[in-house]
């Protein structure tokens, strides 16, 4: 019974000691580098996808930029019929210049996401 | 087995039905429209009937259930809740069991052991997750208030702000939503677990609970999975609270099925099992003080007795009696 | 034609008052957001090619000029709270002792003592902070900026400690109400994250200088691309003696210091 | 099995109507919390820790000690074990609320588990401690039911038994290492720390462990048994020893010294270890529940003050020195958490009595 606790204790302190090899080793390696890609400013005054789609997927797509901007800085949207925009609210409101756009159904529907506890809504800008 | 898998065929070609019926032959008015006002009606129909039904049958004797100290001498306490003697105490009994599920909480369970002694040990699974269920449910119920007004009352911006305290997913993620599948996961197991459960559940134990299963999963996979428009769901809905006949606008099927599966539950609801609803507050060993010793308590139907007393035999029999020198009280 | 059922639908219902305020909203002026531009690179970035590094030349730096501190501030809507115990700050200006406290002074000159100098987040090559953030939501990005994911903070705080150089600041109570004039190309954050210095990634994408080097009347800043040999930075790190904060710990800091 | 504790005298429901209050005034204290932000309590930007972290450190000691009773594997102790398997269970979940009350978004809690970072130590104590709590709680219950029927536990029980040792012991090195990591809270990077956390830890969970039994003996008249109490003392005298000397090893090597409340804790330490050294007053009562409450007290001091450094220093990372003091909110969600901890262990402690009582009687 003994003999059992032991190895019990044995076994989780290699455990740890390997975790903690793996938690304080420096694993980031350094790639070669290569010149940026320089592209010309683009706007564009058609929306990113068919209304419907939009109607339905919005929060889906928000969120998708959300991730991928802050996380992977990708920050070009490629549509399907091409044209490229840039991730970010800003693209959105830009057109979208209703201050109500997102208001109007949000209330009526009450979905209250969390959006505008950081970036500036179009109801406090003026 | 066929009493599992003939509910499950049920549920799956009744969820069927409203998708193919609005997919492919266009009838989202009968879906849409039609069918939840006739269910509307069967379900308030159909409860009051059943509850004025049972209303209306007499109870003969007081059969409380009591557990405590019955109310005697006035120096001796009484247990107000296990044995009622007032119909508050009674009242407050009822809604024990109607929020709390009281009686499942004193469920026990036997068990026999190797060196083959019975034991009995507390056994709380049922009436955890049957908490866990009608809680959820109820709380989810009163959320989807949202859909019936037009400006969302406080209490339901409330639920919706409290359930969804979590912050994961993009329509805000909902905890009933996964207590309720985990504790339905929980409550059909728990009869196919067991080979005594397994054999004392019909297939109207198992239609509900994969019904209720239907209308849960189909409404998660609308609000996370397929994220319907929610907006010609609210309209809808609204026209629907408003009594009025107007058809739907576009929304995806699987609205349709949660909606039919909703009608198909409020349509069974009053000839089944599910009236437990209703009647729990008609139980007589629950809502009945127990109060026998201190009231005379009468069959309604019994007819009424010609008592006859002593001194009415002797008034008829005096002389008789006086000749038989029988000892008479009134001279 | 959805909105105009929904309408007439809500004058039914009666109740929609402001519900229909929203349809009937195209009364109402836009509203000043700045319309987008696609960024300046628009290929997925790849990890590791580039690694943004800062020198600051506190020869230049004026004493009592806090330019850049301001125009970071401004554009990054870093909340101004006056009291010492909640206040949030991306860079700002602070003594020596306290920017080099385990540097050795003998060699320091009383002029230097006395001089006060720029600290901002180091964006270590090696950071303390995103090795102990449970949720990564302090994370390295491939350029070398550590970034806070805001989305994800769940406000721990455990890289306040962890940075051996106080660049972290919380957000002790809703930053909105002390935002002076807020701008619209940047958001705000919220109650009960961590914040700081993110080197100006929203404005790297645009092709611009980060906000403090582009404001600096004396050019005592300059920013770059650490890996890129040919890079001004680069150039100067070369030709000059430069330091950084608490090398000893091994964090390497990406913002160097020209004494 | 919870069912005995709704049943029960005048002063248990006192007892418990008192921690009920408390946990009521805590949440409302933490309400207030949530809706002004964690501007209500003391900290701020340099002593970005408080009253919450001294708390969670403290009781993450206490739980992760008191499961090596299992350890002992004695006889005289088989009636402390299910005790101090569910105060183990109730530190651990007291130490988890204290960890969510001083997070900025509790609401994002889940973030922990839905984007793992494997190199964060934060994430490792939460996962240990959660664990723990789960084995603790369930072994403890499943014990006690198997007392009840009067038969031996499940199998299982003893895995879970065996499982949380491993678990308590990751507990003590993620919560050391994960201050001793911190590069400028340079108290609490001593090469003693790691060892000095696991030696009060030890000290503190076992007279705590010493003082629960006392009071359960005391109040429902439920003996755990002298010898077993002599054997909790044993370690607790073993383990103050120790941390009286690592803290006298700090005391030299560091500006400990102008802090009146680890002066204190220095002394309860070093008198309560003096105590439970002489055998004549470590087995007379009296001299152990003072030696034991001043143990206890001298740890959950050096915990609080070590941190904050007697509410007066707080070493910040660039080097200057911060007032920090608690606010009346901070320290009502603090009685708030303690309370609904000490209800949790009051009732579970409840059944266990009642569920001994039942095999007496």
């Amino acid at each position: 019974m003994k003999s059992r606790k032991l190895l019990w204790l044995v076994t989780f302190a290699a455990i740890s000691l390997f975790a903690a090899f793996y938690l304080f080793s420096n694993g980031e390696a350094e790639t070669p580098q290569k010149p940026l890609a320089r592209v010309s400013v683009v706007d564009s005054t058609k929306c990113i996808a068919p209304k419907e789609f939009m109607r339905a997927n919005h929060m889906q797509v928000l969120h998708g930029w959300e991730r991928s901007v802050v996380r992977d800085g990708d920050r070009v949207h490629i549509a399907s019929n091409g044209s490229r925009f840039q991730k970010s609210l800003g693209t959105c409101l830009g057109c979208h210049n209703n201050r109500l756009f997102c208001f109007s159904c949000h209330s009526y529907a009450n979905v209250k996401p969390k959006c505008w506890n950081c970036h500036l809504s179009p109801m406090e800008t003026q | 087995m066929k009493k599992v898998v003939m509910p499950l065929v049920m549920v799956a070609i009744l969820a069927l039905l409203p998708f193919l019926g609005v997919q492919y032959a266009g009838l989202s008015y009968l879906f849409g429209v039609i069918i939840p006002y006739t269910a509307t009606v069967v379900l308030l129909a159909g409860f009051v009937f059943r509850m004025v039904d049972w209303l209306r049958r007499p109870v003969p004797f007081r059969i409380p259930t009591t557990c405590g100290q019955e109310k005697s001498l006035e120096w001796i306490r009484y247990d107000r809740l296990e044995s009622p003697h007032r119909f508050w105490e009674a009242a407050a009994r009822v809604l024990f069991e109607v929020f709390f599920f009281r009686s499942l909480f004193r469920n026990t369970k036997a068990e026999l052991h190797k060196d083959s002694n019975l034991v009995y040990g507390s056994h709380k699974w049922l009436w955890l997750g049957g908490l866990a269920f009608h809680w959820s449910l109820l709380i989810i119920v009163l959320r989807h208030s949202r859909f019936f007004f037009p400006m969302v009352p406080g209490f339901t911006d409330f639920l919706e702000h409290a359930d969804g305290f979590f912050d994961i997913t993009l329509p805000t993620f909902y905890s009933t939503d996964a207590v309720v599948l985990a504790a339905i996961t929980f409550l059909v197991f728990r009869r196919l677990n067991d080979a005594k459960m397994r054999l004392l559940s019909l297939q109207t134990d198992y239609f509900p609970l994969f019904l209720i299963a239907a209308i849960v999963v189909v409404g998660v996979l609308m609000r996370y999975v397929v994220r319907l428009n929610i907006m010609p769901v609210k309209d809808q809905m609204l026209r629907l609270v408003n009594f009025s006949f107007d058809a739907p606008g576009e929304i995806g099927a699987l609205f349709y099925v949660h909606l039919f599966l909703v009608s198909v539950l409020a349509i069974y609801f009053p000839f089944s099992k599910l009236m437990h609803a209703g009647a729990i507050f008609l139980s007589p060993t629950r809502n009945l003080p127990n109060d026998s010793r201190e009231k005379r308590h009468i069959n309604p139907w019994n007819a009424a007795i010609k008592f006859r007393t002593y001194s009415e035999y002797e008034d008829d029999y005096r002389e008789k009696m006086k000749k038989a020198k029988l000892p008479i009280e009134k001279q | 034609m959805m909105n105009e059922q929904r309408r007439e639908f809500i004058k039914k219902t009666a109740l929609g008052v402001f519900v229909g305020l929203g349809a009937a909203s195209g009364l109402v002026p836009a509203f000043s957001l700045e319309k987008t531009a696609l960024p300046v690179w628009d290929e997925k970035p790849v990890p590791g090619k580039i690694r943004w590094g800062m020198l600051i030349d506190t020869r230049k730096c004026k004493e009592g000029c806090q330019q850049c501190v301001a125009a970071c501030h401004h554009e990054h809507n870093v909340p101004a709270f006056k009291n010492r115990r909640e206040e949030i700050r991306w860079i700002w200006k602070n003594s020596y002792k306290n920017v080099f406290p385990t540097a050795d002074n003998a060699g320091a000159s009383k002029e230097i003592q006395s001089r006060t100098f720029l600290s901002l987040c180091n964006h270590c090559a090696d950071s303390p902070c995103t090795q102990i953030c449970p949720t990564g939501a302090t994370f390295k990005r491939w350029d070398g900026i550590v970034e806070i994911d805001y989305h994800r903070c769940i406000g721990c705080r455990f890289c306040m400690p962890a940075c051996p150089y106080g660049s972290l600041s919380f957000n002790w109570q809703d930053p909105r109400t002390a935002i002076v004039d807020p701008v619209t190309a940047y958001p705000t954050r919220e109650q009960g994250v961590v914040e700081k210095c993110n080197f100006c990634s929203d404005r790297l994408i645009k092709g611009l200088q980060p906000a403090c080097v582009e404001v600096c009347p004396e050019q005592a800043l300059v920013f770059g691309d650490l890996n890129d040999p040919a890079s001004d930075i680069r150039v100067l790190l070369e030709s000059n003696v430069t330091m950084q904060r608490k090398p000893e710990l091994g964090t390497k800091p990406s913002v160097f210091y020209i004494i | 099995m919870i069912e005995k504790a709704l049943k029960g005298n005048r002063s248990y429901w006192i007892w418990t109507l008192f921690l009920g209050a408390l946990v009521a005034s805590g949440l409302s204290a933490y309400y207030q919390q949530r809706w002004l932000g964690l501007t209500v309590t003391g900290m701020g930007r340099e002593a970005s820790w408080g009253l919450y972290t001294a708390q969670f450190t403290f009781l993450v000691g206490v739980a992760a000690s008191a499961v090596m009773v299992t350890l002992l594997h004695q006889k005289e102790l088989t009636k402390t074990v299910i005790i101090a398997l569910f105060m183990a269970a109730s530190a651990t979940l007291m130490s988890i609320l204290f960890a969510v009350a001083d997070m900025g978004k509790p609401d994002r809690l889940l973030n922990i588990i839905f984007y793992t970072n494997p190199r964060s130590l934060v994430f490792w104590d939460l996962l240990f401690l959660s664990g723990y709590l789960a084995t603790t709680l369930t072994a403890g219950w499943a014990m006690l039911g198997a007392e009840k029927k009067g038969v031996p536990p499940p199998a299982w029980v003893k895995s879970l038994l065996n499982l949380s040792i491993p678990l308590a012991v990751g507990i003590f090195f993620a919560t050391a290492f994960l201050y001793g990591g911190l590069p400028d809270l340079s108290l609490w990077v001593t090469g003693v720390l790691a060892l000095r956390f696991i030696a009060s830890a030890f000290a503190a969970g076992m007279a705590l462990l010493i003082l629960v039994t006392l009071i359960v003996k005391k109040t429902k008249g439920l003996d755990t048994g002298k010898e077993a109490r002599e054997k909790l003392a044993m370690v607790a005298t073993y383990a103050g020893v120790a941390n009286v000397l690592l803290l006298g090893v700090q005391f030299f090597t560091t500006f400990y010294g102008n802090a009146p409340l680890l002066w204190f804790s220095l002394i309860a330490g070093v008198v309560s270890v003096a105590i439970l050294l002489i055998p004549a007053s470590r087995k007379s009562q009296q001299w152990l529940v003072a030696a034991c409450t001043a143990l206890v007290l001298s740890v959950w001091v050096d915990k609080s003050a070590g941190l904050l450094i007697g509410g007066e220093l707080f070493p910040a990372p660039l080097g200057s020195i911060v007032t920090y003091a608690p606010t009346s909110t901070e320290m009502f969600v603090v009685a708030g958490i303690w309370s609904f901890g000490s209800l949790l262990f009051t009732a579970l402690l409840k059944v266990v009595v009642a569920v001994k009582a039942e095999h007496r009687g």
